[in-house]
């Protein structure tokens, strides 16, 4: 019944946003709590209508930290729980995401970006918070982003992004900016039969039962109601889940935390290089991601009419970063020079200097005003200068 | 001024100011004003002043955008 | 956009406390806000502060955008962190008037923490409240003040939580003046302006707002709001904060009154008299 | 590669009209991409869409160089954004309100679609889904069959009404060519 | 460190809830948390509630500790938000009884929008607030409820803020079963935890809790406090929560009792039947 | 008489935190409104006692948030302002930091480093926030980020940070770690004369006076209460200050307040090469810094007994980065490897891979566990492992 | 059981988990209790037993560390 | 450079201890860095303060490879921490509490302090300051003066029984030899 109130299998036009939500429900998301903010608000009041329809919660907060934390104890009890929001709403979810890594609660958090910094202008979109989705808590903390750069992406990814949080048991994050989450497009829904859909694996009751067994990188989770009597804390903790302060306990902890990322990069990575084919060299490498992305494309052309030879290497997971994949491109391409284009003022660009130190190549960096989407003639006309 | 002295109005309005909103055609207990056809440069409709204004400001009190003004006139004046 | 507007002569009064050059507002046609912005205005020029002296502090929303009309020392701050900006203010410099406006979702949503406490240390800073029930600047969602059963975009189904009582919860943690007016009431929300300036001590007027979106969400029209305040609105001298709660569709009269006037040494005070002592 | 932008009032409709269009060219199998801007202002002010209709798949950029085809339904809008149309290109503009200037390489096509659907539909409000059959046929590039389709399925209010107004808007435009190649 | 540890056999009714393996606690000697924590296993014993379904919530903090030493499914999250955590688990899984343990500070300090929040929306979990008037897990600063006068390590001058009354703010924001004892009132206690968890709504019981470093900084014997407790405290029946503020060096009384014990439908129960209808 | 009240020229044996606390009240800090958080809270009390002393307010906020908007609050009335906290409380202080960079309010924010994410071991030293110190909050924003090594350090960068946040007018981050703000070391305070004190520049009353002039890098500050009728906000604004959603606008805005950062970087950047003599090559170069340089300078001895010539890269100001220089002393010693260690799982890292590409060499990395500081023995062992 | 009964008690501490508070010594109303120079093995002085207890529990149920217990002995059995 | 060690329980004085030592090797020009840490619990058990003495100007590391110095005060620190010493080192024991093992290369120095303290002073309280003057004699590195002149600028309560246990500590060390070189 849950099921036929589900997306049906066709051709939709709709926005990212709705493209998210629907994804999310198919992806068996059956809670959302969330507090107002443009560009994010419209998703959530999807969910709102939503939700109930499918059997799930909708709770707005009273504030984004509310939000956020309810989604936590929402996935402790067993359900797939989202939120969305944008920067000024992520800087405070931050604290909650390191919680919700370290109690290994998948959660998925969509930013759907503006322009920032404080309250910046809210009904533009940007691409700002790239850092601060991989790095924005206080401590060690792994995250996975999603950078979707359409309609039919946002849809996937965010189907993606609810099996990886399950799979691996931690909160996820998936970057949207105005132009793809209020934006519209063309969705295919297949056969719900043809999405895979992950559901984290239970713990079966048995005595002795450790919910943070270190020797798998993610333990089954045991569900509250059934009799694990389990505890878990925001500290340090054992294999038990009891507070400890001793090295080895907190190096076993972390690096496992950290490892469900890493240990799984290559399988968590996911990139475009564009044209996909009918280039074996190319002069210029292009490094940008979502809605950016779809305007280098276009202008990629200009480019090649001004005797540019260029292609566009596109993460569709921003992090883990695909850096090994971006060396063996700009090798195999014969890349004289990486260009970076974001709509920030230089924030992947960091990461992606990291990554060229294996390769070392010449890059520049192109900065696009957050707020203003370039045409692709503006945007070719700037990288033709940069590059002069 | 006593209380018996006769008192009207002119009402003016300025019509950039106007966004259309009816508070004052709402509000007034003397059905002084109408929404007319007429839009200013922003695009709103804006009201019409009839006859019959008595000067008691209330049009002008509620106007959230400062856009109605009413000039009171004493009897004889 | 908006070249050479002018206000009109019976504004002259408040003309130098408006940024003209910014005229019209954003608001929606016939939105409440622009009434109290006026009535706040007059207020702080029949206040015996300097006006230079005097200091406005927002949120982010729809009333937020007051302190960027008032040619004043203004601050247009994070959503929801009015309150502790302000407090920071009126510690530094005790000798301004701090006065923040802002709306129902900023202060007691997500400020809500900040005005309890700072109704708690008794600040010595004022704070109007614009209660439209509604998130307004984000398209119309729940707010806690939203009545239970109203529609907004995130209740499609009708809001099933209670909505809170703003006089209720300021004095229960600790407000020393409390007043409750609507935009149809100018004359008493002067007055209650002009004593929460007099005031020493955390001060509270709440407004009640007309806004579009809670109409168009709820199926009826902007001006039928004001109808129904009009109609509903009952003026109550020492009204008692447990009915104060707002019950906008239904069969209640709309408490409003000044609820509570009482002296209590600010936080200001006392912080300042230990240094100086 | 194509690119349409409807531009107007707050309450005209623009984006209803603009996803009627989008929903019919991605039923045509195109790959279609919208995007939606309002004026600053809280309530009032203009919107605006732009679609770009692409056959290449990997293409889901909306923002165009130049306009093809511009459909406006006021004036300040009009004097904005006429600049944007290609040399080339069209503008197809509501005649009752718009005024056009002249200009050089770019056919201005009016409509009298406010009236249009005052007379048929019963309320200007309809205005939008003149336009949009007004397109439809002028260009060739959608049947009404199909916009009909799209409308029901997006399950407007006031379908009837909606439905006179997209034909009328269609028979009008059967006179007219835009030539456009996607 | 703590290997072999036994209960006395007077505990062998809660022993199976408790977790042995970690005592001793790391609380203070003679820190009145042990007896809150005895005493809620005991009370969800004797609930009519399965053991299994008893869920526990706690934030940063002394008090917070409480759901470590629990052998229930318990979660230790972080400071001043096990209120929205709890809420999203009784949410999601409407069978549990959920039961946030946590200290003052934790609860009406930075997590106070949360408690106000839930409490008007009547969420149907429980809150135990151990109030020790201080911040005790980091080392004594001054918290919303400590005494005016009263000297921490952030107030060394004396404490110049109004004390937060627990129940007045539960009540106003819109709890629904409130009720204040200390930890020397170990039948009440247990009588109200038991009434808690039958209790459809929000319900908020505040264990007043004699703190080694509230003592300290003000120079007494933590026994001291004890007497002070043993001496002052009044139980009353519907007590007036307006006379509820807690003055613990002056002459007042300090009034303990069921503040308010009402129904009215719980957001759960709203939002399940809304789906299921 | 205020002047009498503040720490003596003399020498003194302290802790870290006190000792940025006596630097804050002579840099003319009058303001700071904190939360308890392990381990800050000793610097807050020490605040809380001193500040009514020298006629400065002290106030305890209900929650993090509270406390930095209350400091930027002051900030804007004219007050030098201050708040301390840890891991957690910055996580929650990312949302304001980014105000206040578009407030251009100065504030000095310090953040004694414990374990994380999420709780982590509250009483444990770490260096887990260093990136979200320069990345925490959404949006672009630049920031300085000062990690002094020692309880000199730290109240010579404390002076140091006073004096930037108000040359330039941005909030500014001091990092600790537990080992640096519990430990006690030597500190010996000059006179108070031949300390460098900055004041920000204030506005003069002109008429048509530009809150925000875009031709200066830093524009005077407008006191409260003198008639400027200034008005401030946290949306991108033009010169008068008022809201604008335009791109030259948002570029101008943008543009300049980053560059208040980055064009003054040559004077900002500050960095300790160790041995500072008596080495004219080194096989390897250690890049570390806060607290753990201490312990790589110890275990340089033990590295040259076993036959490695290896010198120390210690930043003092980690943002913005020392990365020319690094490049310089990388050339300038011969250095065939670079060592990053840090008390984290990698995060100043991908900083120093990025500033490498500009002279690349082969790097690697020694993670310490967080909350465990090494003996200098144990550390060169770790070291002399990864090296072979 | 008879009110008049006579009841005593024996009481017993178990000494590793008790933190020398003197909630008990404190508490009892017949001062069986007093502190010792004794210390456990955590370094807590511990409380001594004295005679005289009548079982009233009082000291069981406030001691915060389930450190001490009362068996309740009634008298002739 | 020298390693210094003081621990034992909670209520020993043990940071008291250090920071007079500290501050007296400051004093004396050195660069001195100390590090505080606790046991776990909330309240009780142990605290412990190490201090490294150098005379390098650039180096501030507490956290040293061995000991030079343990300075003990319960058996069960005594217990976890002698493992520390260096060969060579010392360690100086409160002698009514602790019971030493037998050690090989280390020298084991008892001293009486709470029974002295109790003495000259009235409290065992005092008991931490005779161990400074005992160390600061045994070790020849502190003069009496300094550490008098420290305790008085710490501003200590009760500065008149701490001297007196200073002095009584400071005298047993005279008799012991303590080689540390700095
Ligand atoms: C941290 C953060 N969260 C959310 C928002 C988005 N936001 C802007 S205004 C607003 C609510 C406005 O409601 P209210 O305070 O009632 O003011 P109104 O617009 O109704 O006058 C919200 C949620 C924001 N700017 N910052
Ligand atoms: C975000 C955040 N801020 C601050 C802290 C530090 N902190 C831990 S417990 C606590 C206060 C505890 O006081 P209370 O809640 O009254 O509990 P008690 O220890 O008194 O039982 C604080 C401020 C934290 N862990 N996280
Ligand atoms: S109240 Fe004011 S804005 Fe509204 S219609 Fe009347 S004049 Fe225009
Ligand atoms: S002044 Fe009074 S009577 Fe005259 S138009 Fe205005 S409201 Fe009507
Ligand atoms: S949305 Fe409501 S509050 Fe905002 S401007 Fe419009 S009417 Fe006013
Ligand atoms: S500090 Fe206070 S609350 Fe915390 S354990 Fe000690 S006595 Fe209990
Ligand atoms: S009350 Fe308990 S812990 Fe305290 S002294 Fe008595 S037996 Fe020991
Ligand atoms: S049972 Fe009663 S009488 Fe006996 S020792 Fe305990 S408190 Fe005293
Ligand atoms: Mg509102
Ligand atoms: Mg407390």
């Amino acid at each position: 019944m849950e099921r036929e109130k589900l997306l049906k299998p066709g051709t939709y036009f709709m926005t990212g946003n709705t493209a998210v939500a629907e994804a999310a429900l198919i992806a068996g998301c059956r809670f959302f709590a969330g507090y107002p903010i443009t560009p994010s608000s419209d998703l959530m009041e999807h969910m709102a209508r939503r939700l109930p329809q499918v059997g799930g919660i909708f709770i707005q907060g009273e504030d984004e930290v509310a939000a956020i934390n309810m989604v936590l104890g929402a996935s402790a009890a067993g359900l797939k729980a989202m939120t969305a929001t944008s920067g000024p709403g992520l800087s405070l979810m931050e604290e909650a995401l390191g919680l919700g890594f370290m109690l290994e609660l998948p959660a998925v958090v969509v930013d759907v970006q503006r322009v920032g910094p404080a309250t910046g202008i809210p009904t533009l979109g940007a691409q700002g918070d790239v850092m601060q989705a991989i790095w924005g808590s206080h401590g060690d903390r792994e995250v996975v982003v999603y950078a979707p750069s359409n309609v039919q992406e946002a849809f996937d990814l965010t189907i993606d992004a609810f099996n990886t949080a399950e799979e691996l048991r931690l909160p996820v994050i998936i970057l949207l900016d105005e132009l793809i989450g209020h934006g519209y497009g063309r969705l295919r829904v297949p056969n719900l039969d043809e999405i895979r859909i992950v559901d984290r694996k239970k713990a079966d009751i048995v005595e002795g039962y450790m919910p943070f067994k270190t020797h798998v990188l993610v333990p089954p989770f045991a569900e509250p109601g059934k009799g694990f009597r389990l505890h878990m804390t925001g500290l340090v903790h054992d294999e038990r889940g009891y507070p400890v302060i001793d090295r080895d306990a907190t190096e076993r902890l972390l690096t496992r935390l950290l490892l469900k990322v890493r240990a799984n990069r290559d399988r968590l990575v996911s990139y475009e290089v564009y044209p996909c084919d009918g280039i074996d060299k190319a002069e210029v490498m292009i490094v940008a991601y979502g809605s950016i992305a779809n305007i280098v494309k276009c202008a990629l052309k200009r480019l090649k009419a001004h005797g540019i030879k260029a292609i566009l290497f596109r993460p569709k997971v921003l992090w883990p970063m695909p850096d090994v994949e971006l060396c063996k491109s700009v090798e195999s391409y014969g890349v004289e020079n990486v260009l970076v284009v974001e709509m920030n003022y230089g924030q992947y660009l960091y990461l992606v200097r990291a990554a060229l130190l294996h390769c070392p190549t010449p890059y520049r960096f192109v900065s696009i005003t957050p707020g203003f989407y370039p045409s692709p003639k503006e945007l070719s006309e700037r990288i033709l200068r940069v590059l002069s | 001024m006593s209380p018996t002295a006769k008192v009207r109005g002119v009402v003016h309005l300025i019509s950039d100011l106007c966004k259309g909103c009816g508070i004052c055609v709402w509000i007034c207990p003397r059905n002084v004003l109408e929404m007319s056809d007429k839009v200013n440069r922003f695009g709103w409709r804006i009201p019409r002043v009839k006859n019959g204004c008595v000067g008691c400001k209330l049009c002008e009190t509620y106007c959230p955008d400062l856009a109605i003004w009413v000039e009171v006139v004493r009897n004889g004046t | 956009m908006s070249s050479k507007i002018e206000l009109p002569p019976t504004y002259k009064d408040i003309e130098d406390l408006i940024r003209v050059d910014r005229l019209p507002t954003i608001w929606c046609p016939g939105c409440g806000i622009g009434i109290v912005l006026k009535t706040l205005l007059r207020a702080i020029k029949k206040s015996d502060i300097d006006v230079d002296r005097h200091v406005i502090v927002s949120g982010i929303g729809c009333a937020g955008r007051v302190s960027g009309y008032v040619r004043l020392d203004s601050y247009h701050v994070l959503h929801g962190r009015a309150i502790p900006f302000a407090i920071g203010i009126k510690l530094a410099k005790p000798e301004l008037e701090v006065t923040v406006v802002s709306g129902d979702g900023d202060i007691v949503g997500i400020g809500g923490n900040h005005f309890i406490h700072a109704a708690r240390r008794n600040h010595d800073i004022n704070v109007v409240i614009v209660n439209n029930m509604i998130y307004g600047m984000t398209g119309g969602q729940v707010a806690p003040t939203t009545p239970r059963g109203a529609r907004t975009t995130t209740t499609p189904y009708g809001n099933i939580e209670r909505s809170i009582s703003i006089p209720l919860l300021a004095i229960a943690a600790g407000a020393t003046y409390v007043a409750r007016w609507s935009v149809l009431h100018v004359d008493h929300m002067m007055n209650s302006f002009i004593k929460m300036f007099r005031h020493k001590g955390f001060a509270v007027v709440e407004i009640l707002s007309p806004c579009t979106l809670f109409a168009s969400r709820n199926g009826i029209e902007l001006l039928q709001l004001y109808e129904i305040l009009r109609r509903k609105c009952k003026i109550v001298s020492n009204p008692d904060p447990w009915e104060s709660h707002i019950d906008i569709f239904g069969d209640k009269p709309i408490i409003l009154g000044e609820f509570i006037e009482i002296e209590r040494p600010s936080y200001e005070e006392l912080v300042w008299s230990s240094i100086r002592g | 590669m194509i690119s349409i932008r409807i531009t107007g009032a707050g309450g005209h409709g623009i984006v209803f009209a603009a996803r009627v269009l989008g929903s019919a060219f991605t039923k045509r199998g195109f790959n279609v991409a919208m995007r939606i801007s309002y004026s600053p202002a809280q309530r009032g002010g203009w919107s605006r869409a732009d679609i770009v209709i692409s056959s290449e798949e990997a293409i889901w950029n909306p923002i165009a160089d130049e306009l093809d085809v511009l459909i406006v339904t006021t004036q300040e809008r009009y004097d904005a954004e006429v600049r944007d149309v290609r040399h080339g290109g069209y503008v197809i503009y509501e005649s009752e309100v718009v005024k056009p200037r002249d200009i050089e390489g770019v056919e201005q096509i009016p409509i009298e679609a406010f009236k249009l659907a005052e007379m048929v539909a019963g309320s200007r409000i309809f205005g939008n889904s003149v336009l949009i059959g007004f397109f439809a046929s002028a260009s060739g590039l959608i049947p009404l069959s199909l916009l009909e389709e799209v409308m029901r399925e997006l399950g407007v209010k006031a379908l009837d009404s909606n439905l006179k107004a997209l034909r009328v808007g269609f028979e009008r435009g059967l006179s007219v060519k835009i030539h456009l190649r996607i």
